[in-house]
């Protein structure tokens, strides 16, 4: 197995996630995008721990997985408090600051 | 694989230097009483927690303190993961002390809304700790997890003023931006584990250079790390959160973030350019170069156009931040290391006094105009010629005049752009220079307004400034006249503040 | 070694068309369903990669956990379960150049750097044992950190989503 | 460079009273006006008289040499130190400075312009003067810098709050012309720092050090402070700040801008920018002296083209300026010391004339001069001493103008070895010509405001016979010295000349005698 | 045989004297009186004026005690050896090296005009007592009389160029202040301003000469005669040496000419004197006749080595100098015909009489000019005077001659005595003074062979008879008119009827003036008819006595001339019609060999034959004058009477005289005009709108850019890197949405984008 084909599927992944926060507006939608990012990020890492043969990569991977945890868990709430305030949780409607 | 059971077969428990600690545990065991004690007390009596806030904060300066007078220099922990070196010690102060300054702040403001005040206290301490994290980090996973420790806190602060669409918003946008840098950097952080094989910035360090056979992906990773700070100093293009944020914040928060979180950013990203791209800066010199360029020039004329006192401050810190990435263009050259580290260091301690004083004014200014227009601060000289003068000091400050802190931290920014004598560095001291004089037409356009103008509504009722405010403003405001006068202070700590480990030329 | 191309490729490509459903679909928990699929292709991949606890934490915590969340705060923000019409910005082919040239960025870098290096052969599974030494050995702060990480999340996020 | 370090105490308490005069005036009550007139007054005159026990204490045969020089540490980390010291060309700056902050305090006390809040208004008159005081003695560029920079502010609000119609406008392009320049001016000291081996800012220093940068070098440094100082003098292309700013300012700060601030810039040539780069001052002195030249006759004619007189007399000072880089242009020491008797005595009448511009206004609350007349006859003192400043101003001999006019005349036709001795000659020719249109604008407008019989006073509502009462005593106190100096200067140029010459010599023996 | 004075070792010691030695007190006296005037004049008996005539009567005493004790000083002096002036310097003040005097440089030339300047004076000021007696700004006048005085001493005795600037530029502003002291009106005050201005025009050449001399001459000097360039002994020795360069020297020569030119009124820079009338006539007569205009006279004679050899005096040919000279004299004479204001063309006939100064000056004549300087100053100074007379006590304070004057004789009779004398003396009648001066002028121009300018001093000497007839007609002859008959002070157009409170002493009639303004006249006239024999050529070498104590006096010096070397001759041929001999200029650089000091000159012989032709032709002025005005103004014959509307010849000829040749529209209406408005205007203009617009032009564009950053970066590029572009949007086929900003989206896809083009960039330029 090639390096690269791991590589290549995270960054096919991440540059999937890039266009997802991008071109969704929904911000349940959006979350889920950046989840796909890090899991690129995740499978590099993985990729990386085999090729260098060190377990480093597994504990950053699990540190991701977990900062993302929490991440996912602030985003709902903050996506639930403007839901509360807005009745929508699209962020293209969050836009009463510009300029 | 040889090795990793070695290596599993001899584990011990980490030794743990538990005095270099010392600050961090002080901070968590303050956040940790903040939350109990707050479980358990009345609503009348909330204000005990900004008292407990910012006697923490205090206390977690002793340790500081007592390291930075002990014999040992450096403190190695977790095989070099986390360092406590002069230069953490320096940083940790000024988070420290920008915190208590931020306590300051908003014990009276949070007062007056509804918020939820004991978890607000946590918050605000939790992110600190982040920071102190931050200050010691010296390997990618930790400088990822303090990155979110002292983040996801903030995000929440900004929303904090929950029945308030802007702050929702501002929380929102904050939130949704940092993820996307984070996740940009965490690629970025992924590819060096990858070359490296240690996530350990000296290993790094040593590895990731502008050549060679990974030169490519070594670019690739350093651009994506640098844009993960880039972000959090709020660095033009990445800047776009930041004028939101702040403007829908609550207004304390918005002096944290712009004081407190930007100086991690800067921090983290110093230790990084330091520590793990040495060899590389043929790669982040333009990189930064073109960021500092960017953001004095876009932080500053989109500054011309703003009306409302926060979002101006705002962009205004924008392009204050590129005079700090200005030393860090030219960080990579022969003899430029040190004094644009100094630079920096300087420039975050000058600018956080400065910044806070700014918020100060504009916090004890809205209590009685109830606005955030510039226009609002018409006349204000007249009926508070303090507040006047004060603001004029900050703004001056900010603005690079001499004899206030602002000069001396452009001037030292400047000294290190051209001590490298490359062309590099000279055009961009001129864009740095011009900028410095565009700056004014913001800065001197509320000075304007303070001392020239009429009182907008008439009402020349003197304002009352709650004793905290006051303190804040002292301690400000004596800072910034004591930085400009006696720049010695501030270059005494600056030039202490060395990075164990750092490869300079 | 085959064996397990074939396992990557096979997982890859579902990853790639469930992670394009995911961007693309116009029903919410469709796209969530769809996310699912994914995290599970990587818990996969993780398992090729010889990661078994990552890829154990994986299906638990994602699977398990965020989904969940996600689900949640689909129901909680009132979501139709059916097709939507205006999940994606009006500008939504924006994504695409952006995407095209960062793959390229990537690309071009993994290409020069990593050309046809190829994974070691004979790769040993990690075992937990391993991971947990490294976590509360030298990685022992961020452990520590991450604690505090959590409570702040929990507790921010419940004063933030709470009626009030 | 010998230093004479007696006495080292002296410059920095003169430098400095002020200031604490400005935290005294701080911790006073606002509403006590008195009592604020009082605390300014005292400390300009505390202020003086330390100049004057410095002037006193000063050996004037070593008047080459710096003087009660004190060296402390300042900035060590940048290398920068708080070296400061008089010499025989500061001296007399130094002391101008003082002066005429103390003859402004004298003149507000029953002038502060509108919106009053006297409080504010002296403590800036008072950091002013600190800041003033310390650009004349600093021997540091980074002190220099700061105390360059430090009058700004200042004079920022001088002009912006207590200024006439369009006084917020000329407040912000005040600011952000001088700070332009500034800027620029700072990133060539760095250049300078650096390029004579980054090992201090001290003056004397570089002085001997920055002859060794190679030429091409020197220029662009040069071109550097060249901006900053150019800007503040002002020189031609870089002047259309001063007629904004003195038509907007309160006479006070008229007075202070005209008197000392423009001086800020010259003197910047003079100490700094000859000295330290030699070779690039001879490669500039051509196009110095052309501007110069051509601020001569430019200044002239906007004079001409006015209607306001102040605004007229703000373009005298272009004028008047481009005698004195006319002067400096030619790098020899006569024409330096020209240069400096020049700004000196610029200082005193131009000073002075807006003093009159500023009581002029007050009386007839226009400054149109179609409006103005018959002065001599409705206000004969205050006519005299205006006809006499006009005179003084257009460079009558006998009369402090005459001069810095003549001697700096008289040195383009033989400027220093190297320079092109035609150019120079060609300079000559036009300056004298700016001599006659100077008599033609200043008597023109003194024809114009003095003679002839009063105007209608119906134009300005007032009743113009309450309002116009002849000069007032706490005016002939403010301008009797300045008068007295005009005159006293006039007739004895030497005592300003032998003060100057052997300081000036020293400081151009770069260019060879 | 050397032709140069020299100033070689003594031969016997000079006399010298208290006088001599402290003669810089002179001009010391006045300018301590003045500050006293300013002062305390007001509060004193007589307002000052007492302080003011006191000084002057001490300064006239102390120049005649200088005057004496030169005169000794010379007699003292052994035959052909140089009388030494006595000089005096004092340092001033030092800067650049250069060392700057203050001091007293007397010798005759000074003498003379000390005197002349003193004694005139001391009677004007003595007669203003009287003419100016209830001016409302009597104190001020005096003060600036006495400044005028102080000024114009100092002028005179300076041992050097700045101190003679110094004197020469007192002298323009209390010409200024004096011809303004009616500022009330707006013409006196324009006139006061035109005469400062255009004097001024010519001070650039006195700055510039100065200059050129002292950068020239201060290494010579320095080294041979330890004296500065500024110093005139200086100067005028080395004007002499040989070592100048014959360009520097000429230009230098020229550009002072050029002030000479500015201050003595002569063409083309005239104008203004006839203007400078505006002032009180005391005023006229003292500085716009007889002293402060003789200055540049009195430049160019002071330093007359330097015009001798910069312009080349006795060369063949004409030289600058006499050319202007001889231009002016007629010029200015044809314009005295047309003027009806008797002040007018008094002023018109001392530019014409400066111009035989000049004329004389030009042609080598030195001595006459000067001595021309010293009886010019005696009937001019009296017929102003005695105009101010008509004027104050007769006319009104009119000075229009056909409307308030005539037959003024009767009532007038001192008045009318001593304006006979002093005409006849302006005439050049034997024997009053001005025969003695002015035919010596013509007769030593003709002499030195320039036949051309001997005529054009005759045709002035005609005119000068004729246009004094027409004035004298006019005023003392024929029938009393308008204020002179008596009737009604009408719109008087001298200024200060308005302002005077003696306007009440008019009631009555015309009548003689008083005793303060008699006496002078009186005085005046005696010297007027008498001076001239201070140096009557006619009757033999004995009664040259000015020649004896005022020119320079040669000796003869073997000049050794080792060949080649510095010390060599240079022989050049004179032009003279008498003799040839030859003019050897020094060549010594070296005080061992004597230092040259002053050209020798030669003087025509008096002849009768000359002196009567010269005398014909004033009388033949007169006479046809006489006829002329009286059949033009009293009997009115109709075929003269309006003869310049009849005839359109002799009308453009008029209207361009009474135009002054239109040299003053060429001033006021082209080149003052056109600097003071279009060009200033476009020059305010250029400043406003093109310098002030540049700053503008930034601070918009500053603007604009942030405008447009505003617009273009923060909105559009968020709106979508590419995509907000309309053709972006296009391409792919959507509606383009409105430019929004805030969307978290837009925001990401800025950060991604700058993210990948970053890395893009650095990870192709990196490997």
């Amino acid at each position: 197995m090639y390096v690269n084909q791991f590589l290549f599927l995270a960054s096919v992944l991440f540059c999937i996630g890039v266009y997802g926060v991008i071109a969704r507006k929904n911000a349940v939608l959006i979350l889920m995008s950046i989840e796909l990012i890090l899991n690129s990020v995740n499978i590099n890492l993985l990729t990386f721990a085999l090729r260098n043969g060190s377990t480093d990569g597994h504990t950053f991977a699990l540190y991701i997985i977990a900062v993302a945890a929490a991440e996912v868990g602030v985003g709902l709430g903050l996506v639930l408090l403007v839901y509360r305030n807005k009745k929508t949780i699209s962020v293209d409607d969050l836009s009463e600051m510009r300029g | 694989m040889q090795h990793l059971n070695i290596l599993a077969a001899q584990w011990v428990a980490p030794t743990i230097d538990y005095f270099g600690l010392a600050p961090e545990l002080v901070l968590a065991g303050g956040l940790c009483i903040v939350l109990l004690v707050d479980l358990f007390i009345d609503e009348r009596k909330k204000w005990l927690l900004s008292v407990i806030s910012s006697f923490t904060l205090l206390a977690a300066m002793v340790p500081v303190l007592m390291l930075g007078l002990s014999e040992t220099s450096v403190r190695s922990m977790f095989d070099g993961r986390y360092v406590v070196d002069n230069f953490s010690l320096v940083v940790k102060s000024l988070f420290l002390l920008a915190g208590y300054v931020v306590v300051l702040l908003s014990s009276s403001h949070i007062e007056q809304g509804e918020y939820w005040r004991g978890e607000y206290w946590f918050l605000l301490l939790t992110s600190l700790l982040g920071m102190l994290m931050m200050a010691s980090s010296r390997d990618l996973v930790s400088i990822f997890v303090a990155l979110e420790f002292l983040s996801i806190p903030a995000y929440m602060l900004a929303a904090w003023r929950k029945r308030d669409p802007k702050s929702n918003e501002a929380g929102v946008k904050y939130f949704m931006l940092g993820v996307f840098a984070s996740a940009v950097m965490l690629y970025g952080m992924s590819l060096m584990y990858g070359v490296a094989n240690s996530t350990l910035l000296t290993d790094i360090g040593a590895k990731v250079a502008a050549t060679g056979e990974f030169s490519a992906v070594h670019a690739l990773a350093v651009v994506f790390v640098i844009v993960g700070f880039a972000f959090k100093v709020s660095a033009v293009p990445f800047h776009t959160w930041a004028p939101d944020t702040y403007e829908g914040a609550p207004t304390p928060v918005t002096a944290f973030l712009s004081v407190a979180s930007k100086a991690a950013g800067f921090v983290a990203l110093v230790v990084l350019l330091y520590t793990a791209f040495p060899l590389a800066q043929d790669v982040w010199q333009p990189l930064i170069w073109v960021l500092s360029a960017l953001t004095m020039t876009v932080g500053n004329v989109l500054a011309l156009k703003q009306h409302n006192i926060v979002r101006m401050i705002a962009y205004s810190s924008i392009s204050q931040g590129g005079f700090v990435l200005m030393p860090l263009a030219v960080a990579g050259l022969v003899g430029s290391g040190s004094t644009a580290l100094r630079a920096v260091v300087l420039y975050m301690i000058v600018y956080a006094a400065t910044n806070l004083g700014v918020f100060a004014i504009i916090l004890a200014v809205s209590n009685k105009t109830r606005s955030g227009e510039i226009s609002s601060y018409g006349g204000l000289f007249s009926y508070a010629p303090t507040l006047g003068v004060l603001m004029t000091i900050f703004l001056a400050s900010l603005a690079g005049i001499p004899p206030l802190g602002g000069w001396i931290a452009k001037f030292v920014a400047f000294q290190s752009l051209i001590q490298s004598q490359s062309n590099w560095g000279y055009a961009l001291a001129l864009v740095g220079a011009v900028n410095s004089v565009i700056a004014f037409g913001y800065y001197g356009n509320v000075m304007r307004e303070i001392w020239m103008r009429p009182v907008p509504d008439g009402d020349v009722t003197t304002i009352s400034v709650p004793g905290s405010l006051r303190l804040a403003l002292a301690i400000t405001a004596g800072a910034t006249l004591l930085f400009g006068v006696l720049p010695g202070v501030g270059l005494h700590f600056a030039d202490l503040a060395e990075i164990a480990g750092a490869i300079t030329r | 070694m085959i064996a397990q191309n074939i396992g990557f490729w096979i997982i890859a490509v579902l990853m790639i068309v469930a992670a394009l459903r995911v961007v693309t679909t116009n029903n919410v928990v469709h796209a969530a369903l769809w996310l699912v699929v994914v995290l599970a292709g990587a818990a996969g991949q993780y398992i090729l990669l010889a990661a078994e606890f990552v890829a154990i934490t994986q299906v638990l915590v994602y699977i398990g956990a965020v989904m969940v969340l996600f689900l949640f705060g689909t129901m909680l923000t009132r979501a139709r379960i059916g097709a939507e019409s205006d999940l994606n910005n009006s500008y939504k082919k924006l994504g695409i150049p952006v995407g095209l040239i960062m793959l390229v960025a990537m690309g071009l870098a993994l290409t020069r750097s990593f050309g046809a290096e190829k994974l070691p052969d004979s790769a040993k599974v990690v075992s937990t044992q391993e991971v947990s030494d490294q976590i509360f050995g030298p990685y022992l702060l961020p452990f520590w950190a991450l604690s505090f990480v959590l409570l702040a999340a929990v507790i921010g996020a419940i004063v933030l989503a709470r009626k009030d | 460079m010998n230093m004479l370090q007696e006495n080292n105490w002296l410059l920095s308490v003169g430098t400095f009273l002020p200031m604490f005069g400005v935290v005294v005036l701080m911790l006073m009550p606002k509403a006590q006006d008195q009592a604020v007139k009082n605390v300014a007054l005292i400390t300009s005159i505390a202020t003086l008289a330390v100049g004057i026990y410095t002037a006193f204490k000063f050996d004037f045969d070593q008047a080459e040499k710096l003087q009660f020089v004190a060296d402390a540490q300042w900035i060590s980390v940048i290398k920068s130190s708080y070296l400061i010291g008089v010499d025989g060309i500061s001296l007399p700056l130094y002391l101008l400075s003082m002066i005429i902050t103390l003859l402004v305090v004298i003149y507000s006390l029953d002038h502060v312009p509108n919106p009053g809040k006297p409080k504010a208004f002296f403590a800036l008159l008072l950091v002013l003067q600190t800041g003033m005081a310390g650009t004349f003695i600093a021997q540091d560029l980074i002190l220099f810098f700061v105390f360059f920079e430090l009058v700004l502010l200042p004079m920022f609000f001088l002009i912006g709050v207590w200024g006439g119609e369009q006084r917020q406008y000329a407040s912000i392009k005040f600011f952000l012309y001088t700070m332009f320049g500034s800027a620029l001016m700072l990133v060539a000291f760095l250049a300078l720092f650096f390029k004579t081996g980054a090992e201090s800012f001290s003056i004397p220093y570089l002085i001997e050090n920055g002859g060794s940068i190679a030429k091409n070098v020197q220029i662009w440094i040069f071109a550097g402070m060249f901006v900053g100082f150019a800007v503040k003098v002002p020189m031609f292309p870089f002047h259309t700040w001063l007629p904004d700013a003195h038509t907007q300012a309160p006479t006070q700060g008229s007075v202070i801008l005209a008197a000392i601030l423009l001086k800020l810039g010259t003197y910047g040539f003079v100490r700094i920018a000859l000295p330290v780069l030699p070779d690039a001052a001879r490669e500039w002195a051509p196009y110095i002296g052309g501007l110069a030249v051509i601020g001569i006759i430019y200044g002239a004619l906007g004079c001409l083209a006015q209607t306001d007189m102040k605004r007229l007399i703000a373009f005298s000072s272009v004028a008047h300026m481009g005698f004195v880089m006319l002067g400096i242009s030619t790098l020899t020491s006569f024409g330096v010391n020209a240069a400096m008797f020049g700004m000196v005595a610029h200082g005193l009448i131009t000073g002075m004339l807006f003093f009159i511009a500023g009581s002029v206004k007050e009386r007839y609350h226009t400054l149109e001069i179609s409006k103005l007349g018959g002065m001599l006859t409705t206000m004969p003192r205050l006519g005299w001493i205006f006809g006499f400043c006009a005179m003084a101003s257009l460079g009558l001999p006998g009369l402090a103008g005459f001069w810095g006019e003549f001697p700096a005349i008289l040195s383009a036709y033989n400027p220093a070895e190297g320079l092109n001795q035609t150019v120079f000659r060609v300079f000559m020719v036009i300056a004298a010509l700016g001599t006659v249109l100077a008599a033609g604008y200043l008597l023109w407008m003194f024809q114009r405001i003095a003679f002839g019989t009063a105007k209608d006073s119906s134009s300005h509502g007032h009743s113009s016979s309450d309002e116009l009462h002849d000069v007032t005593t706490f005016e002939w106190i403010a301008w009797t010295p300045l008068l007295l100096g005009i005159l006293v200067l006039g007739i004895l140029p030497n005592l300003l000349f032998s003060v100057l010459d052997p300081a000036v010599q020293a400081t151009l023996s770069v260019f060879g005698g | 045989m050397n032709l140069f004075a020299k100033e070689s070792e003594v031969l016997a010691p000079l006399a010298t004297g208290w006088f001599l030695e402290h003669a810089w007190l002179i001009p010391v006296v006045p300018a301590i009186a003045f500050a006293l005037i300013i002062l305390i004049g007001k509060r004193l008996p007589m307002k000052g004026s007492e302080l003011g005539v006191l000084s002057m009567v001490a300064s006239l005493v102390l120049s005649a005690g200088a005057a004496y004790q030169w005169i000794q000083r010379v007699n003292s002096a052994a035959e052909e050896q140089f009388v030494t002036p006595v000089i005096k310097s004092w340092s001033w003040w030092q800067s650049g090296g250069l060392d700057f005097g203050i001091g007293q440089h007397i010798d005759g030339l000074s003498i003379v005009v000390l005197f002349v300047v003193a004694f005139i004076s001391t009677l004007v000021q003595i007669y203003s007592l009287e003419y100016l007696r209830g001016d409302r700004r009597y104190t001020h006048f005096f003060a600036a009389l006495t400044l005028f005085s102080g000024g114009m001493l100092a002028m005179v005795l300076a041992d050097n160029m700045i101190l003679f600037l110094l004197g020469w530029e007192i002298m323009g502003l209390c010409s200024f202040l004096l011809i303004g002291h009616w500022w009330e009106e707006d013409a006196n005050s324009r006139a006061a301003l035109k005469a400062f201005f255009t004097v001024r025009v010519g001070d650039i050449g006195l700055l510039v000469g100065i200059s050129m001399l002292y950068f020239s001459a201060n290494e010579w000097t320095q080294e041979n005669l330890g004296v500065s360039g500024f110093s005139i002994r200086g100067i005028s020795a080395w004007a002499l040496s040989g070592e100048p360069n014959s360009t520097v020297i000429m230009i230098a020569a020229i550009a002072l000419f050029i002030a000479s030119i500015g201050k003595s009124g002569q063409f083309p820079l005239h104008t203004w004197l006839p203007d400078a009338m505006a002032g009180p006539t005391p005023v006229s007569s003292l500085l716009h006749s007889s002293t402060m205009v003789v200055a540049g006279v009195f430049l160019v004679a002071r330093l007359y080595p330097v015009f001798f050899v910069g312009l080349d005096i006795l060369g063949s040919g004409g030289n600058l100098i006499m050319i202007i000279g001889g231009i002016t004299i007629v010029i200015s004479a044809a314009l005295a015909f047309v003027q009806n204001d008797i002040k007018r063309v008094l002023a018109y006939s001392t530019v014409s009489q400066l111009g035989y100064m000049m004329l004389g000056l030009g042609a080598g004549a030195w001595l006459p000019a000067v001595f021309h300087i010293f009886t010019h100053a005696f009937f001019k100074a009296c017929l102003f005077l005695g105009a101010g007379s008509i004027s104050h006590s007769a006319s009104h304070h009119s000075f229009d001659m056909k409307r308030d004057m005539g037959g003024l004789r009767k009532v007038m009779p001192i008045t009318f005595a001593t304006w006979i004398i002093s005409t006849l003396a302006l005439c050049g009648v034997f024997p009053f003074s001005g025969f003695f001066s002015k035919d010596e002028i013509i007769d030593n121009v003709g002499n030195n062979g320039y036949n051309t300018f001997m005529i054009i001093g005759l045709l002035g000497a005609f005119m000068t008879a004729a246009y004094m007839t027409r004035a004298t007609y006019l005023t003392f002859f024929g029938e009393p008119r308008g204020a002179s008959a008596g009737h009604a002070t009408h719109d008087a157009h001298d200024a200060h009827a308005t302002h005077d409170a003696h306007a009440i002493n008019d009631l009555h009639g015309p009548h003689e003036s008083g005793l303060l303004i008699t006496v002078p006249l009186m005085i005046l006239s005696v010297l007027a008819l008498g001076s001239g024999f201070l140096n009557a050529t006619p009757f033999g070498e004995s009664w040259e006595r000015m020649k004896l104590w005022v020119e320079p006096r040669a000796i003869e010096v073997v000049v050794d001339a080792p060949s080649g070397g510095p010390g060599e001759s240079l022989i050049v041929n004179l032009p003279s019609a008498e003799e040839s001999h030859s003019k050897s200029v020094c060549g010594s650089a070296t005080p061992e060999t004597g230092v040259c000091y002053a050209p020798q000159l030669q003087h025509a012989k008096f002849k009768w034959s000359k002196a009567m032709i010269s005398m014909a032709i004033v009388f033949l002025g007169i006479a046809i004058s006489w006829i002329m005005s009286l059949l033009l103004f009293t009997k009115r014959d109709p075929r003269l009477v309006g003869l310049t509307q009849r005839v359109k010849v002799l009308g453009l000829g008029h209207n361009f005289l009474v135009k002054k040749y239109y040299l003053d529209h060429l001033y006021e209406k082209v080149i003052v005009h056109s600097v003071a408005h279009p060009i200033s205007r476009a020059a305010y203009w250029f400043n406003q709108n093109i310098l002030d617009g540049i700053l503008h032009g930034f601070a918009k564009s500053t603007r604009t850019i942030s405008d447009w950053v505003y617009k273009n970066v923060d909105q559009r590029v968020v709106d979508s890197t590419v995509n907000n572009s309309a053709t972006f949007t296009k391409s792919v086929g959507t509606a383009a949405q409105p430019t929004q900003s805030g969307k978290v989206s837009q925001y990401g896809a800025l950060l991604f984008s700058a993210a990948a083009i970053a890395a893009l960039v650095l990870v192709i330029i990196n490997t």
